[in-house]
């Protein structure tokens, strides 16, 4: 993505603008708000990461895009603009067709993505002749064949016919690949897309999906826990914590001055490569545990856990602040923290 | 940032205990509640038939064959004069006893087998492997009828028979989820620590198979059931005059047309049994679900 | 190699792949292929690897929880793999293992003062039940788990905290050397650090030795003081972490290296090699250096020759098995 | 692939083999001697004797053993006792019958159990699933002889649409067939149900479902395949369900099968016949065992392919 660098300003009209997005889960022992309000946009050709530890519901905001929340879990508010659509208000009928044409997704585990009993050249060309009807099985054949080369599976034809347990993770993932973008969609979800890889293998999965962001311009929605594949590949960062946006900003804003005492411990809690702290020097740590998401608290929900939780903390529940002021870029895209600190520093409140 | 403090944790809101949300899941399944009260009631009458039967079921009394239904004997009398429903209510110790003990006998030679096999694998594990298969590859009626034919009929050669044969399908289960536990870590741990391999099969494998192990029992004692009456029914299992629900409807059999109940009653006393055995059993898989596998 | 706790030579495992009926059918994977290892007492030596790689089955081995099938083993000066059944289980009193995944590490149906007690309990240490608690109650204190929760079961703790039990089961018989693998892989960032901080101190406070597994480098560059780098069963490189970090010997550890990614946005910009290929399968390894396949300096030698780990630098303090290392 | 069924096979000789030794030890050795028994106190000491010495009967227990493998394996398993008929011709005349019947009491089970089954998991917790649940487990609890009785009551005695008993032609196979095979279709109904419902949860579904494909093809092509896998296998473990089942089922419809020859055999103390009887019997399930492994090998890829690269 090195030639971007340049033009960060491209016309970017919404492609998904995510508002006030809720889903919850009804278990026996009550209702767990797993997507709690939580707003989030996405530009043409964009890439914007969800990062969070897990149980943040970054997972869950974006399989109820799609529909994909299964029983006891249901979207229970917000919307859902795609293309001036709204995907949440769609039937079956009119969600179907936009997943896996215009909306598609990779998921975490390769191993267990595809279906064993099916070859993978069938499983892929299976979603490109769901959606282009016209498409006869050879010419499906032929333009898996080159979606398999695109995504840099050696010898595309024999693969065509291999099955599932006969690739390795990093090559299964691949096929993944070549399925979500078979059809050219619009955006591209990816959950997780290298969680379950070696290294080296996740590096070559993140320079494929950066050189086919390029190539195709499809707009990528990045969902991780880790902030070193955020940092790498991102645009915009949207930083989850139980089931609520925490802090929104441009990646080197976020990085470069995190404003949410959560970025803030999350950041400082990694251990770096670069080693300026000797092995003997301790991380810090965020204490606590992630809270239960049946009994949250009544002000911010990292109050328990936050080294510089105020009295109005523990009140009422800070809205998205913008933070850009305090950080001296105010021009740029918007920098939103959900703390009570970015208004002690002057910021307007984002109502 | 803060200190080095490891903090204290913050308490975790407490899941219910473990057999309190078991009970929980049980009590909204209507049907295993409604199993499980009839088998109590069965299990009553087991005990207390003698109380119950308002006749002897095994006095003869000639003069009173095939009479109707009637208040004073609720289903009739079969070819003997004998009271049917008396000697349905004495059926139901025969029907117990044969659902429970060589289940049991069965379950044990089974659990040991499958835990031996499961854990020590190679050559032990082929043997004993083999050896089910053998066992398995006979119906379970015709084993039962062999082991009957060698020890003669009778009620007790049939806890034998049943034993004998039931202790193949545990023994798979059991084998199945030993070769699953042994190479999760919290085994591997133990075996670090140095805990002796029959510690880690009783205190380890063992307890994370009852779950499993109680939803099979509950319904491999219906198979049970149905293999006595099944033998009793073909004259090879349990001997006149016992009171056996299988030998009560082979007997009423050839006086079907005109005096159905004799022989249609205690079918539908075993049905009822069985119904009950298997609607707890379905219960107890629902209920136990999150506990099944490991 | 005066001073060191555990040292292997040559320490070989050897799988059969077949459908193990009577005859060893099929072929063999060499998961542990000749490895020679020195850690340092009061040291952590971390081992970092992708699957395969045969870190786990190493750290295994180092504490005879499986046998190796051949090389040899010492620990604190003696031979590990002479002792009759009897002396090695005293020995193995002395090494621990902790384990990655927090839900399968401890029985669900145990509840966790017999799960630490478990060690104490099967090498009878301590006098009756109330002693035993007493000392459960002291080692959870030692690893920050509230000791009024000796009673419950494990599926009441967060992931966190089970690592925290799994530690304290392995400090029980005061052990001098932990086998680490990968403890803190399947933990949230916040967690990891915690659990990090506590090896840490538990090392300074208990005088241990860390065999460090993970896959993950930044971790291990945090945590440890000299790294082996593992490739489908062979160590690649070793030597002091820091040193490693700045200037890998070995192309795969430059690869490794550089391929992490890293928490800082402008490391978009910075050309980094990427190492192609998949990782071949352990079942036929290449001829020569196992590595050759993948790696794009490789040149015909190292395909007949396979280079041996050999020393470099003062003490022979790096070592590389390659024919042509970077530096 | 080939390698999977080359190893189911030759497991399964050193099975047989073993069922024979079984067989022969518990009918032979343990119940003493069966011509004593079988004469009691009508005949003199001398002629049972010679009866004995006629029929080899003094031989070493492995002699005899060994003779009797012999004999069967080339289709001889001796004269029976009471109808002093070659046991290998009596049990070819009936076997066609009991063949008939278990087939086609095995395609009830499929036609009603598998489509139940399915029906159930998709349309899961509503009235279609409580339905072919509860007559899935009302078939698994009915003892088979009871519901034979039931519905002679009922079918011939009552309404005299078919005939009580016999064996005559197909309309004397259809009450045996529904009654046996109803038990069966439960088992498989219930099955089918809870594996279809356990693949449901697969990440490859989630992707079917990602790639936009109706609940219908997602369900029919990605879940109905890897469900049947496991139905396949209870199919082979059924073969024997089946023949305990036509054991009843023949003798409540007085069809000349080898479960009524058994019965027979038991009564009348006629060794040599039910030893027959076994062998076929479990042969047939062997034979049932081998083809649901050669099914289930075709049909997983897994097996079928196996892993060329050696791939983890």
């Amino acid at each position: 993505m090195s030639d971007t660098q340049g033009d960060t300003r491209r016309e970017t009209a919404g492609l998904l603008e995510i508002q006030g997005l809720k889903t919850q889960f009804r278990t026996r022992r009550g209702v767990v708000p797993a997507v709690d309000d939580v707003s989030v946009s996405v530009g043409r050709g964009e890439v914007v990461g969800i990062v969070g530890e897990s149980g943040c519901g970054k997972s869950v905001t974006s399989l109820s895009l799609l529909g994909l929340v299964t029983h006891p879990g249901k979207v229970v508010g917000g919307s859902a603009l795609f293309d001036g659509v709204d995907l949440l208000t769609l039937d079956n009928k009119g969600i179907r067709a936009i997943r896996g044409r215009d909306i598609s997704m990779i998921f975490q585990e390769p191993m267990t993505s595809l279906n064993p009993v099916y070859t993978v050249g069938q499983q892929v060309s299976e979603c490109l002749r769901s959606h282009a009807s016209g498409v006869s099985r050879k010419a499906a054949r032929a333009s898996v064949e080159e979606m398999f080369e695109m995504v840099g599976i050696p010898e595309p034809r024999a693969r065509l016919d291999a099955w599932p347990h006969q690739l390795s993770g990093g090559l299964r993932q691949r096929v993944m690949i070549a399925m979500a973008l078979i059809c050219k969609p619009k955006l591209l979800i990816a959950d997780e897309p290298t969680t379950a890889l070696d290294v080296t293998i996740e590096a070559q999965i993140l320079a494929l999906m950066k050189d086919l962001r390029r190539d195709t311009g499809t707009a990528i929605m990045l969902i991780s826990h880790n902030l070193g594949v955020i940092a790498e590949t991102c645009d915009r960062v949207y930083v989850m914590y139980a089931g609520r946006v925490m802090e929104e900003a441009e990646v080197f804003e976020l990085f470069d001055s995190p404003t949410h005492p959560y970025t803030r411990g999350l950041l400082a809690s990694m251990p770096r490569i670069g080693g300026e702290r000797g092995p003997r020097k301790p991380l810090y740590s965020i204490r606590g545990n992630v809270p239960d998401m049946q009994q949250l608290p009544k002000g911010c929900r990292f109050a328990p856990r936050c080294d510089f939780a105020m009295a109005r903390c523990v009140e009422s529940e800070p809205p998205l602040l913008d933070a850009s002021h305090a950080t001296g870029n105010p021009g740029g895209k918007p920098h939103l923290s959900r703390c009570w600190l970015a208004e002690a520093s002057g910021a307007g409140g984002q109502q | 940032m803060s200190d080095l403090t490891l903090g204290p944790e913050v308490a975790q809101t407490l899941p219910e205990p473990v057999w309190k949300e078991i009970v929980a899941a049980f009590a909204r399944n209507r049907l295993a509640v409604v199993g499980l009260g009839i088998l109590l009631i069965v299990a009553f009458v087991a005990l207390a038939a003698p109380l119950l039967a308002p006749y002897d079921p095994y006095k003869v009394k000639l003069g009173e064959q095939f009479l109707n239904p009637s208040w004073n004997h609720p289903i009739g009398t079969d070819m003997f004069g004998r009271d049917v429903f008396s000697r349905i209510l004495y059926g139901t110790r025969i029907s117990l006893l044969i659902g429970l003990v060589p289940t049991l006998i069965s379950m044990t030679i089974g659990v040991i087998l499958g835990l031996v096999s499961g854990y020590f694998g190679r050559r032990v594990d082929f043997l004993i492997m083999m050896l089910a298969d053998m066992v398995l590859s006979f119906p379970s009626l015709l084993l039962a009828m062999i082991v009957m034919y060698t020890l003669g009929a009778s009620l007790l050669n049939i806890f034998i028979a049943l034993s004998a044969v039931g202790w193949a399908g545990t023994a798979r289960v059991v084998r199945a989820q030993t070769l699953a536990l042994k190479n999760k870590e919290f085994i591997e741990a133990s075996r670090a620590i140095g805990t002796k391999d029959i510690a880690i099969m009783l205190k380890h494998i063992l307890p994370n198979c009852l779950p499993q192990l109680l939803v099979l029992f509950t319904l491999n004692i219906p198979d049970s059931i149905l293999s006595e009456a099944s033998l009793s029914f073909l004259g090879i299992g349990a001997q006149p005059p016992a009171a056996s629900w299988g030998l009560m409807v082979a007997g009423g059999r050839e006086f079907l047309f005109n005096a159905p109940w004799v022989a249609i009653a205690p079918g539908i006393a075993i049905l009822i049994t069985v119904l009950a055995f298997n609607f707890l059993g379905d219960g107890l898989r629902d209920a136990l679900d999150p506990y099944l596998k490991s | 190699m005066s001073g060191a706790l555990v040292e292997a030579r040559a320490l070989t495992k050897l799988f059969s792949v077949g459908d193990g009926m009577f005859r060893k059918s099929g072929a063999t994977i060499r998961a542990v292929d000749g490895v020679d290892l020195d850690i340092r007492e009061r040291e952590t030596l971390a081992c970092v690897g992708e699957s395969g790689s045969g870190k786990s089955t190493l750290g295994r081995l180092l504490i005879r929880l499986i046998e190796p099938s051949s090389g040899s083993l010492s620990f604190g000066g003696n031979d590990l793999l002479a002792l009759g059944s009897r002396a090695l289980r005293q020995r193995k009193r002395d090494m621990q293992i902790i384990f990655q995944d927090p839900y399968a590490c401890l029985n669900p149906r145990m509840r966790v003062e017999d799960i630490i007690a478990e060690p104490l309990v099967s090498h009878d240490v301590g006098r009756g039940k109330s002693e035993r608690r007493d000392r459960v109650a002291a080692l959870m204190d030692l690893v920050g788990l509230n000791r009024g929760f000796m009673s419950r079961y494990p599926h009441m703790f967060s992931g966190g905290q089970r690592q925290r039990i799994g530690i304290a089961r392995a400090l029980a018989l005061d052990p001098k050397f932990i086998v680490c693998d990968e403890p803190v892989s399947a933990l949230d960032v916040s967690i990891q650090a915690q659990v990090l901080n506590l090896l840490e101190e538990l090392k300074e406070k208990k005088k241990l030795t860390y065999f460090f597994i993970s896959h993950d480098l930044s971790v291990v560059r945090h945590v440890s003081d000299s790294v082996c780098v593992m490739f489908l069963g062979k160590v690649m490189e070793s030597g002091p972490t820091a040193e490693v970090y700045a200037k890998p010997l070995h192309p795969y550890t430059m690869f490794l290296v550089s391929a992490a990614p890293r928490p800082d946005p402008r490391q978009r910009f910075v050309e980094k090699p990427i190492l192609q290929g998949e990782i071949p399968s352990p079942v036929n390894p290449p001829s020569g250096c196992r590595f050759r396949t993948r790696c794009p300096f490789a040149a015909p030698l190292c395909a007949e020759i396979e280079p041996p780990l050999a020393g470099r630098g003062p003490d022979d303090e790096r070592r590389v098995a390659c024919h042509f290392p970077r530096a | 692939m080939g390698r999977y069924i080359i190893k189911k096979l030759l497991i399964s000789i050193p099975v047989m083999f073993g069922i024979m030794l079984t067989t022969f030890f518990l009918l032979n050795v343990i119940p003493g001697d069966p011509i004593a028994l079988m004469m009691k106190d009508h005949i003199s000491v001398d002629v049972v004797a010679r009866v004995r010495a006629q029929m080899h009967l003094d031989d070493p227990v492995f002699i005899r053993f060994f003779r009797f493998l012999g004999g069967a394996l080339h289709g001889d398993f001796g004269i029976s006792y009471k109808l002093n008929r070659p046991v290998s011709y009596l049990l070819a005349t009936a076997f066609p019958n009991t063949l008939a019947l278990a087939l086609s009491a095995a395609l009830v089970s499929w036609i009603i159990g598998i489509p139940a089954g399915i029906l159930s998991a998709v349309k899961r917790y509503s009235l279609v699933d409580n339905f072919f649940m509860g007559f899935s487990v009302l078939g698994v609890s009915m003892p088979v002889f009871w519901t034979g009785l039931l519905f002679q009551y009922i079918f011939s005695l009552k309404l005299h649409l078919l005939p009580v008993a016999g064996f005559k032609g197909p309309l004397y196979l259809i009450m045996p067939a529904i009654v046996l095979g109803w038990s069966s279709a439960g088992t498989i109904a219930r099955l089918t149900r809870s594996s279809l419902l356990e693949v449901m949860r697969n990440d490859y579904i989630r992707t079917a479902r990602a790639k936009g494909l109706r609940e219908i093809a997602v369900v029919v092509r990605h879940a109905l395949k890897n469900s049947m896998l496991p139905v396949v296998t209870v199919m082979a473990l059924q073969v024997s369900g089946l023949l305990s089942g036509a054991v009843i089922t023949e003798s409540v419809f007085g069809i000349p099968g080898v479960g009524r020859i058994a019965v027979n055999a038991i009564q009348n103390r006629d060794m040599p016949l039910l030893q027959g009887s076994v062998v076929l019997t479990t042969f047939l399930v062997i034979i049932g065992n081998l083809t649901a492994d050669i099914v289930y090998s075709w049909l997983d890829p897994r097996i079928r392919y196996g892993n060329p690269e050696g791939k983890k």
